[in-house]
């Protein structure tokens, strides 16, 4: 048995094929078995809570009776009618507009600008993570005093060089964008983390033949390989900032209220409302199984239209 | 962006940058430096129509005091710290596992466990909390450490972050273990986790920072004080009628952001190395 | 031994009196132990933490329930009728200072729910610097809203960010009911079938609202913002509860002078005001826990408690016993001339009127964002007023 | 009996038939050598043999005994990864030391600090850490044992992982692209140092790579795979003397053989250029296309004199110790490289015209389907005295 | 007039000394390949001189203007990277048309959608088109140009990165290592076509490598460094042949020059082993420590005889059409390595007694400090003949 083992090209011998090896059925297992608990947990703490949510949201269930009918799609139609919730779908949307940009272009700007310092850079990156990890409950007080019409220290700011600053968050064409500045505060530093893990991930050489290409300004650099490198992060920043940014709750509740007459309602504003304060779970929970419907449907058309620009392989 | 080769050491560019970072951070810092400012002032000198930080009256001895009078503030930081340990813990038991068997290992399962995955993200606590609730009380299982813990055992987001930061460990690294005769469970704890710490710290820095400061579900599930969490402490300082307690307040979040402050601070160098690690990069 | 589990709304302001009452009275019953679960921010977390415990083991003994949600609490059957263990000590509950009226705050539909713990009537606040700046006289304070118009509109007019009225209008419709009671109007109907408040009691109570903005300059404040700039002494008047008063002084200081006075009513003669605050509310079933929480209940409610909590906060005293005896708080309104303001409106005080049905607190804030239409000045008191009463008809339940 | 054995695997990726019906065999203390172009299946196949990968068809026996059905773990093979694959966690010693913990000490026995008080945890920690330093004393290692791989060399961490992978006497010892990682200098170092270390372990040995300088200084036999299927297992120099196939030829050889298209003529004879030199051992049809291989060291490069093929130099390149030419040949418009000794190529630039010859013995003939047709010489006629011209 | 000079240039990273004082000139069209050992500073140099980094000290004149001050972007260098650096988003066309793009057209002529609008940017474009096009055809990746990098295959790549570098000629063309990445047979091709380019662009160029086959095999000159310094600057067979310092000659040669320290006698001859075979130009004090050095094809094995010096063959590696046997020398226990022919080293095998044997006037001498030593064969002296064996 020695130099012609080779057998000739082309020539299969008819050997019985056992249907999924033995060893790639154990593989199957083995993998099941280690995201068994995840799999589990995920249906026990999402799947089947959603499922009771969407079951609620046909019937009349209120909080503090303890019996409730099934009322098919009436809670639907009476959202179709209801002026509040589609105020409040507005108003989500328009926060969401304003914050999601702008939020990860800033987030983008100043992870450059501390990329390219050499000093500080722990120092800015705590400072910019550090609404993050604010307490919003105690923050609420210090953005009411900040954002006070006539003694806060914007509006007198404002006032020392001679601009009248506006109602912040008492009027209601404006409680709006100063929500929307609170959200901005808190997410940046959140977009900022992951960019500069973006931006640190990105090869030097590239850098170094886009000078020798001839991008003599700073700019011409970033529309070269800076933007399209940062496709990926910019994706998931992108995500995670719609995601969070439909999700805004905190502040309407302990800023406004919602108020003035709906000018800040926003959509889990509206279903806590419903549910907890007119205590009408049922319709509470039919708002919530359309609002999981949008994030589904945005989530959805985002991964289209991006994920194919992004990845490059 | 590439230091250029020509400029000096503090260039125009170099101040105008250092000079946006310096303001921005200024900006981003505002609320922090009046809640410290707060801290120190005396009741009737918090809100005045002038614009003082520093307070006339040194009152954060006050105002410390009756933050730690007023509420049992060991027993909310143990809480606290004893709650996000656990949901850490468990968070990341669970999900490395499955994250690191949906990144290496074939199974038909995965798939859908990825569409599993980026649905949990879209769900949001509030959404789900009423039905939790109701499951909890018939468990009897209100007002326990583990009501506070369990619906966040699962992370979904911890397990994306891991999957793509296994995703980019070498296979090679995996089959030497299994031909070195470990299953796999002994590959995850001997040669998964010792390699996959950025990524933990990543995970942690997050996860603390949310449930650290979560209001929402203690609120609903606890009512007995003996499991109350720092963020239901603060309760204590509010008064909804007519203005809160600012300076014990302001106080008392500096005791319970603190802890949060030290840990990025200790954290961050490994946490951006985790995420840059973890496939989101460019 | 029996333990009771109590549950409060609004800390800020009732930890310590809570503290305190439940101290001397686990001295005076010791076979009675009283814990207390994680109290709620606000009133409407804490009826929703209710409703959410109702028939579960977390269900608390015992809660305090602000006066305008007895209504709905009971509809859902959550308050234990006090009705047949008033019945039993007829006699000695006169004797305690519970007055009929004063039982009556926490009856609904004539079933007795609870019994009010702490209650308030709206006052007049306002800077005596300010007021003399514009040429006032602050020994002399308003008596109508004419005068407080005139008066705000030459505050506002001193300028330097200087703010005339800040009147408290957001939250609930308890500020509106202050005025339309002043005028001697009502919610609804006797029989509660029609909306009476677009009547003309309510056109002029909401007029005053449009006057304010429109004739003394009053700003669009959140509620905080509202008080964070009178505390600060840029604003003439503020006109909200009496519970806020400890608060509002500890804040001014010494910043300026601090005054309080009756609020102006409509009509002078028979105008009424409504009663703020909560009531003493027993949830649990269990017979040997009831009589134990009952004895608490009319602790917390009684004298005792009433001399706790009218110093430590602003509220009225809800016992007449505890506002009369020398052994309670004469002494304390001889020294403190700031809190008779509410003392004295005391006679006005009639239920908060709470709305029939189950939307009872989405009508309320109906009637809210209506008044913030005024304010904004997006709309005139007729149009809010009328919009208001379409919407609330519709609320109410169909009979 | 063979130490290992391979019967008719058979492996497909999704459609794609990456290995079809490979068989091999290898004595014990063997050493084979796996070559082939990239992506033609080498590493699968030796993923296969770890039982990493599992095969659709086929069977494995190592020592005896079936392994098709048997898990990596148990199999008692060792290989070495293209990229080491160490653990950036442990340091050298503990990184050897894996496999031995793995197979000697009990579950109990690997529990963090209660090992300690199991029952003869501390005899066979004693024993593995004897182990691990023998090993890697005579792998010159052991100034290395503290120290975590990122702060080792390239030949240090390969090294390391050889130790790692010999410690615990395998079976079988696999090795997939063990110094292509490395640079030049380091790599020739390398080879001798894992032959050497062969020599001592003696244990059969499965070597990919797919430089074949490195096979074929390297095993005992060399066996070429091309697009999944195994062409030829032969001792060394019988892979570069007498290629089997013509894809063999043009692996192994640096720089490649030269390939020429010509076709039978009458009797079996066969023409390079214009001159027949060689004869079929068996007459095809006369036109059977066929391909002549000469590799470059053959070709001599004759600046004068009228026989030999005649051509142009295009380039030269200066190697040091020996100049290759690339030349064109005039008649057919084709490129033959020829290795010449820098003596031999002095003077020789790109332009000018040379004639070149090779002797008729160094002919290979292949067929159309790429497998050798045994020829010999053309030794009667006179174009072969010609050729040598 | 030099079409590229440097002068002195130095450069300290942090206090270490990276480059000690380099000077390199580059005729019009010449081809200058600058080798050394992983660290020594190549790439370093190349940056500087692409302008991507700055020099501490020193002159950079290209086409006869002085650089030294200006930006990269506007030095008219093209370098190709050793990752190829190419953009991962872009298309091989939009890849390529990047220098011209950034270049040819203004900042408005580059505004997404806008651009159109402006005056000749249609004319602009459609020129970029073209060269681009051309370029591409002769690279033959004109098949390529609507793919990404991540749909390429190294070799694809590579090319791609050297049209972009080419398309806009260049006044001086930069290659770091641009091969490395390439697997071995791409890379002996690779090498060809980068030569065949530069033939017709004839633009000068600085090409790294630490591949010293690549060095000799593609330069017109060859400048070696190491450690910071360049120690000789010279066409390829005079490095090889002639090198000037001993690092040179370690560095260049494959398998390494063998170097074997020897002793000043009297009179200024050398010994090799017990045999003295050269005589110094220049006459040292006797005992001066020197070092022999003897290329391994220069190293004859004879298997019989008196003569050379008596070695043991310790491993042979056949690497088909040569042999590279190690030697170790009975005298001294260093080893010899030898290059034979399959032909000369047939039968050697580890274990062997050979006599090993060398032509005087292949022995460099070096001194103590690396420099070579003028010398010359002792051949008045029988001991010359006896070497010869
Ligand atoms: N898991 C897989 N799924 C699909 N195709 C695969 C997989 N693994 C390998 N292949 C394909 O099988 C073929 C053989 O791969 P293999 O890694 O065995 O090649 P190789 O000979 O080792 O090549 P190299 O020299 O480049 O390492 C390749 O075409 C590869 O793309
Ligand atoms: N930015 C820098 N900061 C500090 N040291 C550096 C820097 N760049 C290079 N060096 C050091 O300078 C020395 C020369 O580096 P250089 O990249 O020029 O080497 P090289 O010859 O190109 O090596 P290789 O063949 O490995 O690419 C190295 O020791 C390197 O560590
Ligand atoms: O604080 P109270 O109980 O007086 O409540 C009064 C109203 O809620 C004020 O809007
Ligand atoms: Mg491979
Ligand atoms: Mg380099």
């Amino acid at each position: 048995m020695a130099d012609m083992a080779a057998t000739p090209i082309g020539a299969v011998p008819a050997v019985p094929k056992t249907p999924r090896s033995a060893a790639e059925r154990q593989e199957a297992r083995v993998g099941l078995l280690l995201s068994l608990p995840a799999i589990l947990l995920v249906f026990v703490f999402i799947i089947l809570p959603v499922a009771a949510v969407i079951t609620l949201g046909f019937t009349n269930f209120e909080l503090g009776y303890a019996s409730f009918e099934f009322v098919g799609f009436e809670n639907y139609v009476e959202l179709l009618g209801d002026r509040t919730f589609m105020q409040s779908l507005w108003n989500t949307g328009i926060y969401a507009v304003i914050v999601t940009p702008i939020s990860i272009f800033m987030a983008l700007g100043l992870a450059m600008l501390i990329e390219a310092e050499g000093i500080g850079r722990s120092f800015f990156r705590t400072a910019y993570f550090l609404p993050v990890a604010s307490l919003l409950v105690a923050m609420a007080t210090v953005w009411q005093y900040l954002f006070h019409p006539t003694i806060g220290p914007i509006n007198t700011m404002l006032a020392m060089i001679g601009i009248a600053g506006p109602n912040w968050l008492g009027a209601a064409n404006t409680v709006l964008y100063s929500l929307s500045i609170i959200g901005i505060w808190q997410s940046v530093g959140f977009n900022l983390v992951l960019f500069l893990a973006g931006l640190t991930a990105i090869p030097r050489e590239l850098y170094a033949a886009a000078e020798v290409d001839g991008a003599k300004t700073a700019w011409d650099r970033f529309r070269l390989v800076t933007w399209p490198m940062l496709g990926p992060t910019t994706l998931f920043v992108t995500t995670i900032s719609v995601i969070s940014s439909v999700k805004v709750f905190e502040t309407v509740k302990t800023l406004t209220e919602g108020g003035p007459n709906k000018a800040s309602e926003v959509l889990l504003y509206t279903i806590y409302q419903e549910g907890f304060v007119y205590l009408r779970v049922g319709y509470a929970s039919a708002m919530t199984v359309v609002f999981l419907a949008i994030l589904v449907v945005l989530m959805f058309l985002q991964y289209r239209i991006q994920d194919k620009q992004v990845h490059y392989v | 962006m590439s230091q250029n080769a020509f400029t000096p050491s503090m260039s125009l560019g170099r101040v105008v940058r250092l000079s946006i970072l310096g303001l921005g951070a200024l900006v981003f810092l505002m609320p922090y430096i009046f809640m410290i400012s707060t801290a120190g002032k005396a009741q009737s000198d918090i809100f005045t129509s002038s614009l003082n930080l520093i307070p006339t009256h040194w009152f954060y001895g006050e105002n410390f005091a009756k933050a730690w009078s007023r509420v049992h503030m060991p027993t909310l930081l143990f809480n606290g710290i004893l709650v996000c340990l656990m949901i850490l813990v468990i968070q990341v038991v669970i999900a490395i596992p499955c994250a690191y068997a949906m990144a290496k290992m074939k199974f038909r399962a995965a798939k859908a466990m990825m569409v599993l995955i980026m649905l949990g993200l879209l769900v949001p606590i509030h959404a789900t909390a009423l039905p939790l609730y109701v499951a909890f009380d018939r468990a009897g299982a209100l007002n326990s450490y583990f009501s506070l813990v369990a619906p966040f055992s699962i992370s979904v987001f911890g397990i994306f972050l891991f999957l793509q930061f296994f995703r980019a460990m070498p296979n090679d690294l995996i089959h030497a273990a299994r031909l070195d005769g470990m299953s796999e469970i002994g590959v995850i704890a001997r040669v998964i986790v010792p390699n996959a710490w950025p990524a933990i710290t990543a995970f942690s820095i997050f996860s603390v920072v949310a449930h650290w400061n979560d209001l929402f579900w203690p609120l609903v599930v606890v009512s007995n004080q003996a499991y109350a969490t720092p963020p239901l402490g603060l309760l204590y300082f509010r008064a909804a009628e007519a203005g809160d307690d600012y300076g014990a307040l302001m106080a008392a979040t500096l005791i319970i952001t603190s802890p949060l402050v030290v840990a990025f601070l200790l954290a961050q160098k490994r946490f951006v190395e985790g995420i840059t690690m973890t496939g989101l990069k460019g | 031994e029996t333990t009771l589990t109590v549950h409060y709304p609004m800390p800020g302001f009732f930890k310590d009196v809570m503290d305190t009452i439940s101290k001397k009275f686990m001295e005076e019953n010791p076979d009675i132990k009283i814990q207390f679960a994680n109290p709620s921010a606000t009133y409407e977390e804490g009826i929703q933490t209710i409703m959410r415990q109702v028939g579960t083991s977390e269900m608390p003994d015992l809660t305090f329930i602000g006066l305008n949600r007895l209504r709905m609490a009971n509809e859902r059957d959550v308050p234990v009728d006090l009705g047949p263990l008033i019945a039993k000590e007829k006699a000695s509950m006169a004797e305690q200072g519970f007055s009929d009226t004063i039982l009556k705050l926490a009856q609904v539909n004539g079933k007795q729910v609870g019994l009010a713990f702490a209650t308030s009537n709206p006052i007049m606040y306002y800077n005596a610097d300010l007021v003399k700046a514009a040429g006032g006289n602050p020994d002399q304070p308003p008596k109508t809203w004419d005068e407080v118009i005139d008066l705000g509109a030459k505050i506002k007019a001193l300028g330097n960010g200087v703010d005339s009225v800040d009147f408290r209008w957001q939250g609930d419709d308890w500020m509106f009911s202050a005025l339309l009671f002043g005028a001697g109007g009502t919610m609804l109907s006797e029989d509660e079938s029609t909306v009476t408040f677009n009547g003309p009691e309510g056109q002029k109570a909401m007029k005053v609202v449009d006057r304010l903005v429109k004739e003394a300059g009053m700003p669009v404040f959140t509620k905080q913002a509202g008080e964070q700039a009178f505390v600060a002494g840029k604003v003439g008047f503020a006109f909200q509860t009496t519970g806020a008063l400890r608060n509002t002084i500890k804040n001014v200081g010494d910043k300026f002078d601090l005054r309080t006075a009756e609020i102006p009513l409509l009509d002078p003669e028979n105008g009424k005001l409504p009663t703020g605050g909560n009531a003493v509310v027993i949830l649990t079933r269990d017979e040997a826990k009831q009589n134990a929480a009952w004895k608490f209940a009319k602790f917390a409610a009684g004298p005792y408690g009433a001399s706790v909590v009218v110093p430590g906060t602003g509220y009225v005293p809800n016992n007449e016993l505890a506002a009369t005896s020398p052994e309670y708080l004469g002494a304390f309104y001889e020294k403190n001339p700031l809190f008779q303001a509410g003392l004295k409106q005391m006679p006005r005080m009639i239920p908060w009127y709470a709305f029939p049905g189950s939307n009872g607190v989405r009508v309320t804030k109906t009637i809210v964002d209506n008044t913030a239409r005024v304010v904004e000045q997006s709309a005139t008191p007729e149009e809010a007023l009328d919009d208001a009463a379409k919407d609330v008809k519709r609320l109410l339940p169909r009979s | 009996m063979s130490a290992l054995t391979l019967t008719n695997i058979q492996k497909s990726f999704g459609g794609n038939q990456i290995l079809k019906s490979v068989s091999l065999d290898a004595q014990p203390g063997e050493f084979i050598a796996l070559v082939g172009p990239s992506g033609c299946g080498k590493s699968t196949l030796l993923r296969i043999l770890a039982g990493l990968e599992s095969a659709d068809s086929g069977e494995i026996v190592i020592d005896g005994r079936n392994v098709s059905r048997v898990q990596a773990a148990d199999r008692n093979v060792a290989m070495v990864f293209q990229s080491y694959a160490l653990y950036p966690h442990l340091t050298a010693a503990q990184n050897i030391a894996v496999p031995l913990v793995m197979r000697r000490l009990t579950r109990a026995q690997r529990i963090p600090f209660v090992a300690p008080l199991m029952p003869g945890q501390r005899k066979a920690v004693a024993a593995i850490h004897r182990d691990v330093r023998e090993m890697a004393t005579s792998l010159k290692i052991d100034h290395l044992l503290d120290r975590k791989p990122g702060q080792m060399s390239g030949g240090q961490r390969q090294r390391v992982a050889l130790a790692r992978a010999m410690v615990r006497r395998p079976a079988v010892f696999l090795m997939d692209e063990p110094l292509s990682n490395l640079d030049a200098n380091l790599r020739v170092h390398a080879r001798g140092e894992i032959v050497e270390m062969h020599r001592r372990a003696s244990v059969p040995t499965v070597y990919v790579t797919h430089d074949q300088a490195e096979a074929l200084s390297m095993a005992d036999r060399v066996a070429v795979m091309i697009g999944g299927s195994l062409l030829q297992l032969a001792p060394p120099q019988v892979i570069y003397d007498n290629p089997q196939h013509v894809e063999v030829a043009k692996f192994v050889g640096q720089p490649r053989i030269n390939l020429i298209a010509s076709r039978v003529e009458a009797k079996g004879a066969i023409a390079l250029g214009a001159e027949r030199c060689v004869l079929l051992d068996r007459a095809l049809p006369v036109d059977t296309p066929v391909t002549l291989g000469i590799r470059p060291e053959f070709v001599r490069v004759l600046r004068s004199g009228a026989s030999g093929l005649p051509a142009r130099v295009e380039r030269v390149e200066f190697l040091g110790s020996e100049i290759i030419a690339y030349c064109r040949l005039d008649a057919i418009g084709e490129t033959m490289i020829a290795k010449v000794t820098p003596a031999e190529g002095a003077g020789l630039a790109a332009g000018t015209a040379v004639r070149l010859s090779t002797a008729a013995e160094h002919i290979f003939v292949f067929g159309a389907d790429g497998a050798r047709l045994a020829a010999a010489p053309l030794v009667e006629n006179p174009v072969r005295e010609a050729a040598h011209g």
